[in-house]
């Protein structure tokens, strides 16, 4: 058979994975651990060169293979491709992991090898996620990445780490369970008695499911994607957790598995059933995510701490992506994926950097800082650069997707969106202060005496080139949007969409 | 006139309710282990009846098994009892309460 | 005493087609005769017999799944696809026991050969208990499998908890089996009765007895007796309220006794309630269901909130392994009508046993020689000290918790799958909360193992990692592989349990 | 007549099994099962299963119940404290004992068997029956048995000897 | 070279050059200066080619397409394009080269050169947008830049704040500003400016909504507070950004869509720029540092400009704009020298006597002074007295309101010119104040030219003058109304000034009618104050209630809560087990007798 670079770029890290498992020795472990990152990266560029050129088969998949289990019984069988959907968060899995890993190696954390092998595993979980078409495998694969984070957490983690973890975990098991019986539910009622997406498509198109069905159905995933997403009120994992995480688990958890329930929303939930958003997304789902912008958005204006920061801003993101889900159009689906990668790309680098702030601070209390920028300018400015991508500054990613997402909100609701574009000032606000007080002004006392004990110094390598890599994508999707908006509007197959150039 | 078959099967019943209080009220290991044997005695019992009304000889057959068994289980738990007497000196089920909770 | 007589004997029992049951038996034999014969020296060597006999049985066993469907011993036991399946499970597990009795029992003053022997002896009867199909065959094996637990669970007779749980085994278990016992005699009694419709001559045959059950759907008394017989079969499989029971007599078995009853004992019980629920109690769907659908309900709610705040890990696992009964029972009540749930239960409980052995195998690695005694507490350091045992804890863990890639995980999916097919939702609904919860004493103990560092393994257990057999971590290797394995790629033990 | 002889019987044996659960005395109530077994052997015969009867008395009266009396000796609990249920057993045993009897009523209403005319056999030819059936039908559950007893033994061996010389290592 | 890639090159020149700083030139400051200034000459000279040639033209690309909404960057390039770009282009090849001068000792000069050249990208992509999608984006990017380049002395804690407020304060403006767009889409189903010149359709709400955005980055009432701070940057970068172009982008944005604008939002907006003006002017009259006192007037200076436009005249507007972007930036780039002379010393009443150390400084400020107050013959004087017909035509408040600003923007800006070069210096500093280098005269040399010139409508070539086509001089009547108005005003403010302030150390006003200067004072802090009390009071607090709640009712009662209470269960169950065989068995005679009853159909 010939080569598969999906499977390849899944099976990498959980090989290396299983190498270092099986006690390979730390200066071989190492550098597998650059190919098992490395790897997907390339393959997820490789994929988004060539996708637009590659040969599609139904509903717009491309490098489709299907591979056996022995679960064809049950019609479940580990099937990988890439739709237009698909292939911005496969890359953003790429490209953060390949960051995440990069970081973690130069980290030096103390049992390295075991942080590898988990972040490795993490990796492999997501690739197969967000490659898979089998809807089984895209949970499985899911829950494969997630539970890794559970130990990182509690072993590598930060302040009370352990309440964290165990917190973070039961809370995310409640919705992937909830979710997975969302998906069950669909399996069985579509009457496809099988788990491949192509063919639940076609037998949902063929007799649709009725629409109080659809609603049910779409209600548990929803609030089982919304917990994993942090819809608000369910949010209450996400701060402690992305503050106790170590910093390529945050990466990797903030800025992609989360975007899993997003995606399986997308993915999964709107085509398939397509009247069940109705009554949720005109009432429960549009205030919760007004909850999100708005109050969570007051929220983190109110933190002090910059990776509690840090963590409530994604989760006012997150209320953006869902309104655009809310606003139940192709044009708002598109906004949310979107905004799912520049997020990704953006609240990724926000977290690296706040570790390094926290190497040469020893402090996460913003107040405690100040006139950084003087002693490491880089590190500054990359994190000014950083803060402007997450408040949507046009010609970073983030832009384009907001942008979209509150061009669709209008069709749908006016207050809506009046609200959510505020929330662009919040985020200003919060972004722009939290830069003021830690890089610019005068130093604090707190900060002279750290200094006089140890001079902090610029970044090194080892923290530039993942930084530089997530920045250089963010300016180039944010320069250059079409190179992800062709797949994803010719797959959510608006009306115009084979009219538009597949360039 | 033959007592009729019920009144053998409400008997055994009965033989075995009593089985069963007694080893619901009772304390001391060796009595609640009678009353065990009592219940097993008691459905042989209704066997009897039954394959002696129905005219099927399984029941009898059955009845030899139950005995061998309960002479079995008799001799494994009185070994045990006494172990247990030994390591404990009671016999008093709520004085044997060291796993719990 | 005619020659008929020995002809009839002869055509009727086909001592062949039970070669697995005949040749344990005479391997536990053996054993007793080797310790009469060898030089106490040579005692050391036993187990290694019987492991490797039971290794060769297993390998033919394997070499003979699948085989036809037909009755045996006029129709006493019947050989089918899923008893075979059942078998290699039950000699692996008892395999995994006497490997495990190979760690733990030199630490106890206590003889080894007669614990293989009788092992052994109860593995043959279990296997002869999921193959029957006859009431007499199966309270004559179950009641050997009881007797020898009897004997098992208070086999470190030194240690006074050994005895106290096999007393309170002993009292639970007589009672449950008398109870079975009446159920039975009812059934037999009410079956045979000449004056009812479809009545029959040998009502303790199952085939007889459902086409009586049919004839007569709405009887109070078989009603009474399925009953009765249910509650006898919830004791084996620790189902509410038959369940009081586990955690006491868990926590005082020897280790390798606990691991033996929570898996083999629990899945034969399965196995019987299946083969009752498929082929015997059908006509009574109306009372069965129900009454298998709030025992099912009622084991998740008390198994895992039993188990949450539970710091001995014996009990824990016990109390767990009490949730599991009621996921799987989650798949036992749809089975009647389908191929898959049955498949999903045979296939969870594959799942469960290499789960639990991997936990069980580092239990009895860090189990002292009083081994009622292990707290989660002691778990500290673990991953520190030994980051093999701690990964092969986690995976069994996980694997019991249900977190892909690991087997468990697929087991718990069908077992849904299944539920919601038939229409459980409210169960379903309970299911995965039970899942939450379950996450919960799963990953405390993960966090044991792995998060804190103070206080350090003790010297002594400590001492015992580190002297832990080669083979047993060996085959916890292959375990915790095959556990993983077992999740990405089922094969043939997927299109198996699939009915495909 | 026959009758007369089934209502003594009966009401007998539910005495003596009374007794095993109420005598303070466990010997009394060692005593009490020994006779309720005569008793069940008296209904036996009147079954016209007098092989089952005399079974029944050679291995209960003959081994079971003496075992019993001889472990009691053993534990010396002949004098013992004698049984002083507190309110909360009574209380509880009431209940329980209205449970049973509710059951039993149940039983008696709901379970209704059209009464059969027993079926004539001669008891000489039940035991040839009996050995037919035990070594053609029955042939594997009486070696299952052999098993059973035999682990049994070992069991019991295993349980009352005192500890061996096989420490740990 | 086709008039189009003339633009591609005006557009991308300086972002190319922007990102080779960023990239290659970081830590080399004269190497980046000297690339950036380069540009800024190539941008201009090809920013003067097309306005002479005088070719309009416009193209378009999709650069972004879901379905049917699209997103496209393109060119629309007319004679209000040209005039625009041509003004940037001078204007900043003026401050370049000043700031050569003006920043030859700073260690980030590479930093400072970067931000000129991405702010030139974004200001001359605003003047070139086609639609308002893409005018957003390059919207956004100026507002980036301008924070870049306040920020640019950042260990300030003072400049910090400045640019922060700036952004936001840019971003509230945004809000409205990207809410109309999206309405305007919504309602005309396009948002080319081609394509809303055709529609007409008149929609308040949009007109509105876009001309929040004006509010922001002109800086008017109410948004009007962050322009002052903003003085915290270089003085070069005030001149460029907050004196002549990216303020004016406001005017410049509203011009392009003049066509939808609804009447009655015309209204408001003239409204909103008249008051600006006099309030600015007002609050000029009572500063003492130098930058603050022209911020002020550049304020009061784009109310104007809106007034002009919401009298319906973009002409008036424009042509204000550009004259005001001449003497402005002149004004704003002699501030400079002057502050570079006194090491940077930026209270005027620490200067004082500079017109003998400094004459070149000296003339060429006279001459922007003339030319703001309104000095017949000037570039101010024709643009002031249009907008001054228009209101005498328009509405008698809103002239006469203008008519008083313009008396108070001579007395002003001649109490500076007095109090800075006239007299005797008042500080060492001031006595030894010298001129800079030729980098820093030559463009105030160009720009006062420009000044005297720039009024004069006949001299701009063909291709521009288009846009002055509605500037028309009063007739009759009117126009000895209007002449003698600003006459009067000129004199009376000036005279005032020049009599009213003497030559000491202090703030004659202050003394001689404390009550009024109080007034002033309190007046220019009202807004900084409202906005304090809202953020600190307001805002802050409702973040921390909402932060208490989220913490204490969500993450506490609902979920610690909810765990504790099931773990509470839990320990109930765990002590059933109470390991007592007594109890146990009445497990099994519950079980049975539920099953029992169930067999009989009692449960």
């Amino acid at each position: 058979m010939t080569l598969d670079p999906l499977l390849l770029a899944v099976a990498a890290p959980l090989c290396v994975a299983a190498a270092i498992a099986l006690g390979l020795p730390k200066k071989l472990a190492v550098p597998l651990a650059y190919l098992g990152f490395g790897v997907p990266l390339l393959v997820s560029l490789w994929a988004w060169a060539s996708f637009g050129a590659a040969a599609k088969e139904a509903h717009g998949y491309a490098f489709v293979t299907r591979y056996s289990t022995g679960l064809d019984g049950f019609g479940i069988a580990l099937k990988l491709g890439l739709n237009g959907i698909a292939l911005p968060v496969f890359v953003l899995a790429g490209v953060v992991g390949f960051a995440a890993g990069l970081y973690a190696i130069q980290s030096g954390a103390e049992r390295l090898k075991t942080y590898l092998l988990l972040l490795l595993i993490m990796q492999g979980g997501l690739m197969g996620a967000f490659a898979s078409v089998d809807v089984f495998y895209f949970y499985f694969f899911h829950e494969l990445a997630l539970i890794p984070t559970f130990i990182m957490v509690g072993v590598w983690g930060g302040r009370d780490r352990t309440y964290a973890a165990m917190m973070m975990t039961v809370y995310l098991t409640l919705g992937a369970m909830l979710s997975l019986v969302g998906l069950i539910a669909i399996y069985v009622k579509s009457g496809a008695s099988s788990f491949d997406l192509f063919a639940i498509r076609d037998a949902l198109s063929a007799a649709p499911l009725g629409t109080v069905t659809q609603t049910h159905i779409f209600g548990i995933l929803l609030f089982g994607f919304g917990i994993l997403v942090s819809l608000w009120p369910f949010h209450s994992w996400a701060p402690p957790g992305y503050g106790a995480a170590p910093t390529s688990a945050a990466m990797l958890h903030a800025g992609v598995l989360k975007k899993f329930g997003l995606y399986g929303l997308i993915q999964v939930a709107l085509p398939l059933l397509p009247s069940g958003l109705g009554r949720w997304g005109s009432t429960l789902l549009v205030l919760a995510a007004v909850g999100n912008v708005l109050v969570i958005g007051l929220v983190t204006v109110a933190q002090r701490d910059l990776k509690q920061m840090v963590g409530y801003s994604s989760v006012m993101h997150m209320g953006y992506a869902f309104l655009g889900i809310a606003a139940a159009s192709a044009l708002g689906a598109s906004g949310v994926v979107m905004l799912m990668v520049a997020h990704g790309l953006s609240v990724a680098l926000l977290f690296l950097l706040s570790t390094s702030l926290h190497r040469r601070t020893g402090t996460f209390d913003m107040e405690a800082m100040g006139g950084v920028a003087q002693k490491a300018p880089l590190l500054a400015w990359l994190f000014v650069a950083a803060t402007f991508a997450s408040i949507g500054l046009p010609g970073m990613a983030n832009f384009w997707g907001e942008l979209t997402i509150f061009v669709a909100l209008w069709q749908f609701s006016h207050w809506a969106t009046v609200v959510a574009v505020a929330g662009t000032i919040i985020s200003a606000v919060y972004g722009l202060r939290a830069a003021a007080n830690i890089f610019f002004g005068r130093p604090t006392e707190t900060f002279e005496r750290v200094c006089e004990a140890s001079p902090p110094s610029d970044l090194a390598w080892g923290e530039r080139l993942p930084a530089f890599i997530l920045l250089a994508t963010i300016l180039f999707i944010g320069v250059w949007p079409r190179s992800i908006s062709v797949p994803i509007n010719a797959a959510l197959g608006a009306p115009r969409a084979a009219a538009a150039p597949a360039r | 006139m033959t007592p009729s078959l019920e009144s053998y099967v409400m008997l055994s019943a009965a033989l075995f309710a009593v089985g069963f209080l007694g080893v619901l009220i009772r304390r001391n290991t060796l009595v609640i282990f009678m009353c065990l044997e009592l219940m097993l005695i008691a459905s042989t019992l209704a066997l009897a009846a039954f394959s002696r009304f129905n005219g099927t000889e399984d029941g009898d057959v059955f009845i030899f098994f139950i005995l061998t068994v309960a002479a079995a289980e008799v001799a494994v738990g009185l070994a045990i009892i006494v172990a247990l007497f030994r390591a404990r000196q009671t016999v008093n089920v709520n004085e044997l309460d060291s796993l719990k909770h | 005493m005619d020659f008929s007589t020995l002809r009839q004997l002869a055509a009727g029992n086909a001592w062949g087609a039970i070669w697995p049951e005949v040749s344990l038996a005479c391997l536990a034999l053996l054993l007793l005769v080797l310790e009469m014969v060898l030089p106490r020296g040579a005692h050391r060597r036993i187990p290694a017999v019987s492991l490797l006999g039971q290794l060769a049985v297993l390998a033919l066993v394997l070499t003979h799944l699948g085989a036809p469907t037909r009755p045996l011993f006029n129709g006493l036991i019947e050989q089918s696809p899923s008893g075979q399946v059942m078998r290699a499970f039950l000699i692996a597990a008892s395999i995994l026991v006497c490997l495990l009795a190979r760690e733990s029992l030199p630490r106890q003053p206590v003889p080894r050969t007669e614990f293989h022997h009788i092992v052994l002896v109860v593995t043959a009867a279990l296997m002869l208990l999921v193959q029957s199909r006859n009431f007499v065959m199966l309270f004559v094996a179950l009641e050997t499998v009881t007797v020898g637990f009897y004997i098992l669970v208070s086999y470190t007779r030194g240690n006074p908890g050994s005895l106290e749980a096999g007393l309170k085994y002993l009292v639970m278990g007589a009672l449950s089996s008398a109870l079975l016992l009446f159920g039975i005699v009812l059934l037999y009694g009410v079956a045979g009765n000449p004056a009812l419709p479809g009545r029959t001559a040998e009502a303790m045959q199952y085939p007889a007895l459902a086409a009586f059950l049919e004839a007569n759907p709405h009887n109070f008394m078989a009603a009474a007796g399925i009953v009765l017989v249910l509650a006898g079969v919830g004791f084996k499989i620790g189902a509410v309220p038959f369940q009081i029971w586990v955690p006491d007599v868990y926590q005082g078995a020897p280790t390798p006794v606990t691991a033996f009853l929570a898996v083999s004992s629990k899945a034969a019980g399965f196995a019987v309630l299946l083969v009752l629920v498929e082929q015997v109690f059908l006509p009574y769907e109306w009372l069965v269901t129900p009454v298998l659908t709030c025992m099912a309900a009622a084991t998740l709610i008390f198994g895992n909130l039993a188990a949450l705040k539970q710091h001995n890990v014996k009990r824990l696992i016990g109390l767990s392994g009490v949730s599991h009964a009621g996921f799987i029972l989650l798949a036992v009540i749809p089975a009647a009508h389908s191929q898959a749930a049955a498949g999903a239960v045979y296939f969870y409980l594959v799942a469960y046993l290499l789960a639990s052995f991997l936990v069980f195998g580092v239990m009895t690695v860090m189990s002292g020689p009083d081994d009622t005694r292990q707290e989660l507490g002691d778990y500290a350091g673990l991953a520190r000290q030994s980051p093999f045992l701690a990964g092969v804890l986690a995976c069994g863990l996980g694997s019991l918790a249900g977190i892909p890639p690991l087997a468990g995980f697929l087991g718990k999916v069908f077992a849904f799958v299944a539920a919601f097919r038939a229409g459980h939702y409210g169960l379903l609904a309970l299911a995965v909360l039970g899942v939450v919860v379950s996450i919960y004493y799963y990953f405390g103990w993960i966090r044991a193992a792995y998060f804190s560092d103070e206080p350090p393994l003790s010297a002594d257990v400590l001492a015992r990692v580190r002297s832990s057999g080669l083979l047993l971590r060996v085959v916890l290797a292959l375990l915790a592989v095959g556990t993983i394995a077992l999740g990405f790629y089922q094969g043939p033990l997927g299109s198996l349990v699939s009915g495909q | 007549m026959e009758h007369a002889a089934f209502i003594c019987l009966s009401a007998f044996t539910l005495a003596c099994a009374a007794c095993v659960v109420l005598s303070r005395n466990t010997v009394n109530g060692a005593m009490c099962l020994l006779l309720c077994l005569m008793g069940i052997a008296g209904l036996f015969i009147q079954l016209h299963a007098a092989l089952l009867a005399f079974i029944l008395i050679l291995v209960y009266a003959g081994a079971v119940v003496t075992l019993f009396l001889f472990i009691i000796m053993l534990l010396d609990m002949q004098g013992g404290r004698p049984w002083r249920p507190r309110g909360v057993e009574i209380a509880a045993g009431a209940v329980s004992a209205a449970l049973v009897i509710g059951g039993l009523d149940l039983l008696a209403l709901r379970g209704r068997l059209p009464s059969a005319v027993p079926a004539s056999a001669e008891v000489g030819a039940s035991l040839r029956l009996y050995a037919y059936q035990l070594f053609t039908t029955y042939f594997l559950p009486v070696q299952v048995i052999g098993f059973l007893l035999l682990i049994a033994m070992l069991g019991v061996i295993l349980l009352s000897h005192r500890a061996r010389r096989e420490g740990p290592r | 070279m086709t008039p189009l890639c003339a633009a591609l090159t005006v557009l991308l020149a300086p972002l190319l050059s922007a990102a080779v700083i960023a990239l290659l030139l970081g830590r080399r400051g004269g190497p980046a200066s000297a690339l950036s200034t380069l540009v800024s000459a190539l941008v201009a000279g090809l920013a003067l080619w097309l306005a002479v040639g005088g070719r309009h033209f416009s193209a378009s690309r999709e650069w972004l397409r879901f379905g049917d909404f699209a997103i496209s960057m393109g060119f629309q390039f007319d004679a209000l394009a040209a005039l625009m770009l041509s003004i940037v282009g001078v204007v900043g090849l003026c401050v370049h080269v000043f700031s050569l001068g003006y920043m030859r000792d700073d260690p980030h000069k590479a930093r400072y050169f970067g931000g000129l050249s991405m702010f030139m990208f974004s200001m001359i992509g605003i003047v070139l947008a086609d639609n308002l999608f893409m005018m957003f984006v390059f919207w956004e990017l100026v507002g980036f830049s301008s924070y870049f380049l306040i920020n640019h002395w950042h260990e300030r804690r003072e400049a910090a704040d400045a640019a922060k407020k700036a952004f936001i304060t840019n971003r509230v403006g945004d809000w409205g500003f990207l809410l109309g767009i999206i309405l305007c889409y919504w309602t005309n189903g396009t948002v080319s400016l081609s394509g809303l010149a055709a529609e007409h359709a008149f929609s308040r709400a949009v007109a509105l909504l876009l001309f929040c955005g004006a509010v922001g980055k002109s800086a008017q009432l109410p948004l009007q507070v962050w322009l002052p701070d903003a003085m915290e940057g270089p003085t070069p970068v005030s001149a460029l950004i907050h004196a002549a172009t990216m303020v004016a982008a406001g005017i410049y944005m509203l011009c392009r869509i003049e066509p939808i604008m609804a009447p009655d939002a015309l209204t408001v907006i003239t409204w909103v720029g008249t008051l600006t003006a006099l309030y600015a002017a007002l609050c000029a009259v009572t500063q003492r540092d130098i930058k603050k006192v022209l911020a002020y007037s550049t304020l009061s200076q784009l109310g104007y400009m809106v007034a002009a436009f919401g009298m319906g005249s973009s002409s008036a507007a424009m042509f204000h704009l550009t004259t005001h972007a001449f003497f402005k930036a002149l004004l704003f780039l002699g501030s400079g020298s002057v502050i570079m002379g006194c090491h940077h010393e930026q209270d005027i009443f620490r200067m004082g006597g500079l017109r003998r150390r400094m004459p070149l400084t000296f003339w060429t400020f006279t001459v922007a002074v003339a030319a703001i107050s309104g000095l017949p013959g000037l570039a101010g004087f024709f643009s002031k007295d249009a907008i001054l017909a228009l209101a005498y035509g328009a509405s008698t408040p809103v002239f006469a309101i203008l008519a008083f600003t313009a008396a108070l923007t001579a007395f002003y800006m001649f109490r500076l010119w007095k109090i800075v070069f006239l007299g005797a210096p008042r500080t060492d500093a001031a006595s030894h104040a010298h001129e800079a280098g030729l980098p820093v005269t030559a463009p105030l040399v160009l720009l006062a030219a420009l000044s005297v010139v720039g009024g004069y409508l006949r001299l701009y070539p063909a291709g521009l003058s288009a846009v002055f086509a509605g500037v028309h001089e009063a007739e009759g009547g009117a126009r000895i109304v209007i002449l003698g108005t600003s006459l009067v005003v000129l004199v009376v403010g000036a005279g005032a000034a020049l009599a009213f302030y003497g030559e000491g150390g202090t703030d004659a006003l202050e003394e001689r009618f404390p009550g009024l200067f109080g007034l002033l004072v309190a007046l220019r802090a009202s807004f900084d104050a409202a906005y304090g009390w809202y953020v600190a009071k307001v805002q802050r607090r409702v973040a921390i209630a909402l932060n208490f709640v989220d913490i204490v009712a969500i993450a506490g009662a609902a979920v610690r809560g909810l765990a504790g209470a099931v773990e509470i269960v839990g320990f109930g169950v765990r002590a059933l087990h109470t390991g007592r065989l007594g109890t146990y068995v009445y497990w099994f005679l519950g079980g049975v007798v539920i099953l029992w009853a169930y067999a009989a159909g009692l449960l």
